[in-house]
């Protein structure tokens, strides 16, 4: 096994790490994957058609964290996510269908139309939403593990973010309020080298971010975003820990974006080559290869790729012909209504 | 009935529902061993001990936003920040997380949580501790603004806020804590948008809230001395406003004073001004006026403090300009 | 006369001034290798290197009080707040620090400061993202607040921002960025405080600032096929406040409208209605109206942002209830 | 020397490290030490009697800390505190007269009676001021740095606070930015175990707190903050590193404050024995005792004592006699004045 010198990541996949994890469940990693994929590539297709407007973040070349990490999640978890989020949510079991209308503004939407690509949200699976200010949702997944702890439940509490999120104020204050109160919360920092334009090393005292969590107490690793079935394993590790009641757990997974930070990003501050170079160690392709090598059909794979064009296609369409929410619904949900309200609760008359 | 201070209807109130509902939870600054700043939470430590009281880091940003995940997820929590000086650390989860998370998500799910801080200037505390800002958040939509300036208000609106389901911003003055009064006994609750004629008048309508409604009272008095009978206004709530309780006393009285320890320019005043001339536009014979905070950094030295902040004089002196 | 885009405009103004004053350093998040969010940085670290044009961490609350701090110690920062959203992060320092150092200190040094930041919605950028709370700025003693609408006002203000001593709040609109204009040649300045009137009229004073200046604009246009004449007032700068340009508009015209993107209940119209009224109370017709932002944080869906939004038609409905 | 079990503070002041400063210095230290304590003796007897008002924070137990630090600054360097910096400022070199009229709010006072007691400030001795938002200094400190840095001087820029502003977000911000940019700042963390009525372990994931800097790749250290001669020795060193350019530095150092957090403090978080204890390490006490190890006469030492006695009187009666600012300069220096302004600078008409 080589590593690559850029990266620390290594080449291949290991061969006895697939071979621990059951058939079915690499035919889910696989297809979630490739559907995350596919569905970026519709995501961009539409947007450039004027379907989706706004910021549109696409997470393509990440597909193995997020795979891998909730992959291990169990249903009464609670799973936080930052604008980059379209992946998340697919893994966590969205319908594809919800989040394209999302994307789309309609009724149908995972939030109803009324979030958009940054804010998707689902209750009934736990998908506690994307959140477009960097960093921000890291207290409130404090909060939520808060709330678990306190009603006796052992679930718990997952926030992936990027390495640009390390130098906000609330990744210092979450970190130490989650080590004091020993919360069940599992930090994921999905770490591509970029926050927007600017590299990570230029602006980050310590790049080795998982080295920024230790210092809280808090366990910590670093792991190749890029292999799904070792991030898969570490998020095990990592989240058996937290549920044991041994409080928070880091881990820093090593990824990169192919795209730019967002549509309208013009890519002025790296190089193509880089980019070329990540490529080379598509998550996607290093898992099929070891799929491949450990006599998983080619057959069976290009199953589940025919599986997700034809749910992609089903998600775009079902956007399209969904309607958008009424004008009439703009002032719904400002308030949740309240048994004591004697007058409309906003600033209006 | 009860007398007692503010301070400690505030208690009562977090106590009695501590009581009857687990989720309850309060977390802030010193709030636990040291007893509160200003004294609320003095032995709460003791009876509900340190899982249901927790003192936090001084980490206002974190703590806050903490809060919010915790209503998310269940819980009732009442978090402290000490003064609405610090509050500006913890914008961003106020602004961007707490008020905008029912709808963003579609309704899916809401923010029961109170956030109580403490409030205003006249205390010497200088100028990095003396603001009044209650007006920015009023400007919020998804929040609610409380505003109690007694002690039974203030047990009753806690109520309210304990039954609601959204995020409040349960505003208390630093001047008042002490302040006693009757509390009645039993079950009440003062609802939100729903504001209190503190004493009749028929000749102006002045309008305050917080500790400005004392000196709305004590230039009720002194107008009376000269036969002008004012009318004064208790908003209790900022967001609700009251509206109609102030569009009906002004369409009797004819003349309003807005009164608020606030900046003038751009506060809270402002808008109530706005609604009124919006409202009362052919009652009025006189422009809304408005009495204010002088427009400095609060300074540290004793009668220039007191010359920033709105005084009865000066209401009355609006008032006489009036007629 | 050059045309330009008002992103073009503002960056000479920036160029311009670093040429000739070594101590003008610019800080913010992808301001250099990016090129700027709105592009407004673009070119300038390959002109100036990364001493002068800085990339910072996402760090808002940090870099802010960085920038305050060496401007109080001799550079003339620029600190580019990617957009006012994020702003409520570093909302502490521009109100405990960057507006009180040089009152509480007595005066001995001052922030000669210029905090930019874009602002606005009607991207489809969704809750989090299209704030325009400029208002509140404009309520702190200590700042003053711009608020440009066009090419030439955006370079001749940011001009003089450079010549002021104080820590400046520059909000320009995220959806006016590519909008063309004639600016002038030559060193000519904006003054705070002095607004344009933007179209000459006798009927109505259609008041705003930045995006709704051309509401008003075109509501004018349509206004005047009615024979109402409009006459439009940019204020251009939010604190200090051009009073008198308004009321001598108004006390000609006897009608106000204040139009703003902001959310209208405690949003800075009310600011604008209360003086109206505080100042021409003999001369108006009719109550100042306001025409703003719908109380909603901004939803993502196409035609539920728009509605959301002020429009034209809710202006021209405005004007004719008043004749 | 014997280790003290709670507080790894050493008994005695090492008398090597006393015979390696000029005795001229000895004396200054002492001087400023006992100062600042009569000081706030003094300044206790006046909020009594209502001469002073407003929140009041002493230094009384901690002087050892300010005094070791800021003997080492230069004239040119710059020095930011917090709102409890009354001994801090003395130990620059503010006149107690200034300080004391600050605290009488008058227009004598070190800020002209505008700021009180936590905004004490004095721009000819680089006292950059007293801030009252825990940890709001720290980005101010980064800045000044920044501008010397950046100015071509070789200033630094010394930053105290306490062991509660480390657990906000800005302590974070500035720690980093400070090391990506190699700014030239001196961290003082004053750990006196209790921020307000919460100790350091309660709510810090690390209580060792210089800790929290090494992972930022600052160079960090603990030092003994009730032994002037200790702290004076490492601040030289970590002075010397900064100025050398090797960016910024860290000091932690162990203190106690004898008093309550303000005047308003009941003290229900601690045991009257553990003040105690501590008084039992008297900075000061241990100070003279090293000194009279050191040949220096109890003569000379009285000598100190009654200098200031009768400085702190004659500043306690300059503050008294000094008057108040005039009501009609309320509203100076809300801006500072533009060449370009047209019309009053604010929000009024
Ligand atoms: C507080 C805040 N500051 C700035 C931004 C603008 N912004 C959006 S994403 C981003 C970069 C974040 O990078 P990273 O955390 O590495 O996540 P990635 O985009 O690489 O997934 C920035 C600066 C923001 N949304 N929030
Ligand atoms: C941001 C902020 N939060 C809370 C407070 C209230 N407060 C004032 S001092 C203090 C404790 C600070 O403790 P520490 O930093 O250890 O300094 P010490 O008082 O011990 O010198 C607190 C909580 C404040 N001033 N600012
Ligand atoms: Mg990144
Ligand atoms: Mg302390």
């Amino acid at each position: 096994m080589t590593t690559n010198r850029h990266t620390e990541v290594d080449m291949a996949i290991s061969d006895r790490s697939v071979a621990a994890v059951p058939k079915e469940e690499l035919s889910a990693l696989l297809h979630k994957m490739m559907l995350i994929r596919r569905f970026e590539q519709k995501a961009a297709e539409m947007y450039a058609r004027g379907r989706i407007k706004g910021f549109l973040h696409l997470y393509t070349g990440q597909e193995a964290t997020g795979v891998g990490i909730i992959s291990r999640l169990r249903d009464d978890d609670y799973l936080y996510s930052h604008y980059r989020e379209h992946g998340h949510a697919l893994a966590r079991g969205l319908e594809p269908r919800a989040v394209m209308a999302e994307l789309f503004g309609k009724s149908t939407g995972a939030s109803r139309g009324f979030g958009g690509s940054m804010h998707i949200f689902d209750k009934s699976r736990r998908f506690m939403g994307g959140y477009a200010i960097v960093s921000s949702h890291l207290p409130l997944a404090c909060g939520t593990a808060l709330a678990c702890k306190q009603l006796g439940t052992d679930s718990v509490t997952a926030a992936i973010f990027g390495d640009g999120a390390v130098n906000e104020g609330s990744f210092h204050e979450s970190l130490n309020l989650a080590a004091i109160w020993h919360l069940p919360v599992l930090f994921v920092c999905e770490n591509n080298f970029y926050g927007m334009g600017t590299r990570v090393n230029r602006v980050t005292a310590t790049p080795e971010i998982y080295k920024r969590a230790e210092v809280y107490g808090i366990r910590s690793e670093r792991v190749d975003g890029m292999d799904v079935i070792a991030v898969r394993e570490r998020a095990d590790h990592a989240l058996q820990a937290v549920r044991r009641g041994e409080g928070p757990a880091f881990i820093e997974t090593i990824t990169y974006r192919y795209r730019g930070h967002s549509m309208a990003d013009p890519e002025f501050y790296r190089e193509k080559s880089e980019v070329e170079h990540w490529r080379g160690l598509d998550p996607i392709d290093r898992f099929t290869d070891a799929l491949l090598r450990a006599n998983v059909s080619q057959g069976e794979i290009d199953e589940i790729q025919n599986r997700v064009e034809s749910e992609i296609d089903d998600a775009a369409r079902f956007a399209e012909e969904s309607p958008f929410p009424p004008v009439e619904s703009l002032t719904d949900h400002v308030y949740a209504p309240s048994p004591l309200d004697v007058r409309p609760p906003g600033g209006g008359r | 009935m009860a007398e007692m201070a503010i301070r400690d209807a505030l208690r009562d109130a977090i106590r009695e529902r501590m009581l009857v509902d687990e989720r309850v939870i309060v977390m802030g600054e010193d709030i636990g061993a040291y007893g509160g700043s200003y004294g609320v939470t003095r032995g709460l430590l003791e009876e509900f001990g340190p899982e249901r009281i927790r003192d936090t880091p001084i980490s206002e940003l974190g703590f806050v936003g903490t809060g919010i995940g915790a209503a998310v997820g269940g819980l009732r929590p009442v978090v402290e920040i000490m003064t609405i000086n610090f509050s500006f650390l913890a914008m961003d989860q106020i602004v961007n997380n707490a008020s905008k998370i029912h709808y963003m998500f579609g309704g899916q799910v809401s923010v029961p949580l109170i956030i109580r801080m403490a409030s205003g200037a006249g205390l010497s505390t200088g100028a990095q501790h003396s603001h009044s800002v209650e007006g920015w958040f009023a400007h919020i939509p998804g929040l609610k603004v409380v505003c109690p300036s007694n002690a039974a208000d203030a047990k009753g609106l806690l109520r309210t806020a304990f039954e609601d389901g959204n995020p409040i911003i349960f505003i208390e003055n630093t001047a008042l804590y002490s302040l006693r009064g009757e509390v009645p006994d039993g079950d009440y609750h003062v609802p939100f948008g729903q504001a209190r004629v503190a004493r009749e008048g028929t000749d102006v309508t002045l309008i305050g809230y917080s500790g400005s409604v004392y000196q709305a009272l004590g230039c009720a008095d002194q107008l009376a001395e000269e036969d002008i009978q004012a009318e004064v206004i208790d908003l209790r709530t900022l967001r609700p406003l009251d509206t109609d309780a102030v569009v009906k006393s002004v369409k009797k009285t004819n003349h309003a004073v807005v009164i608020e320890h606030a900046w003038r320019f751009g506060g809270f005043g402002a808008e109530v001004a706005a609604q009124i001339q919006e409202h009362t536009f052919d009652d009025l014979d006189a422009p809304v006026a408005r009495v204010a905070g002088v427009e400095v950094p609060m300074p540290y030295s004793f009668e220039l403090e007191k010359a920033a902040l709105p005084s009865e004089s000066q209401v009355v002196e609006a008032v006489r300009a009036m007629f």
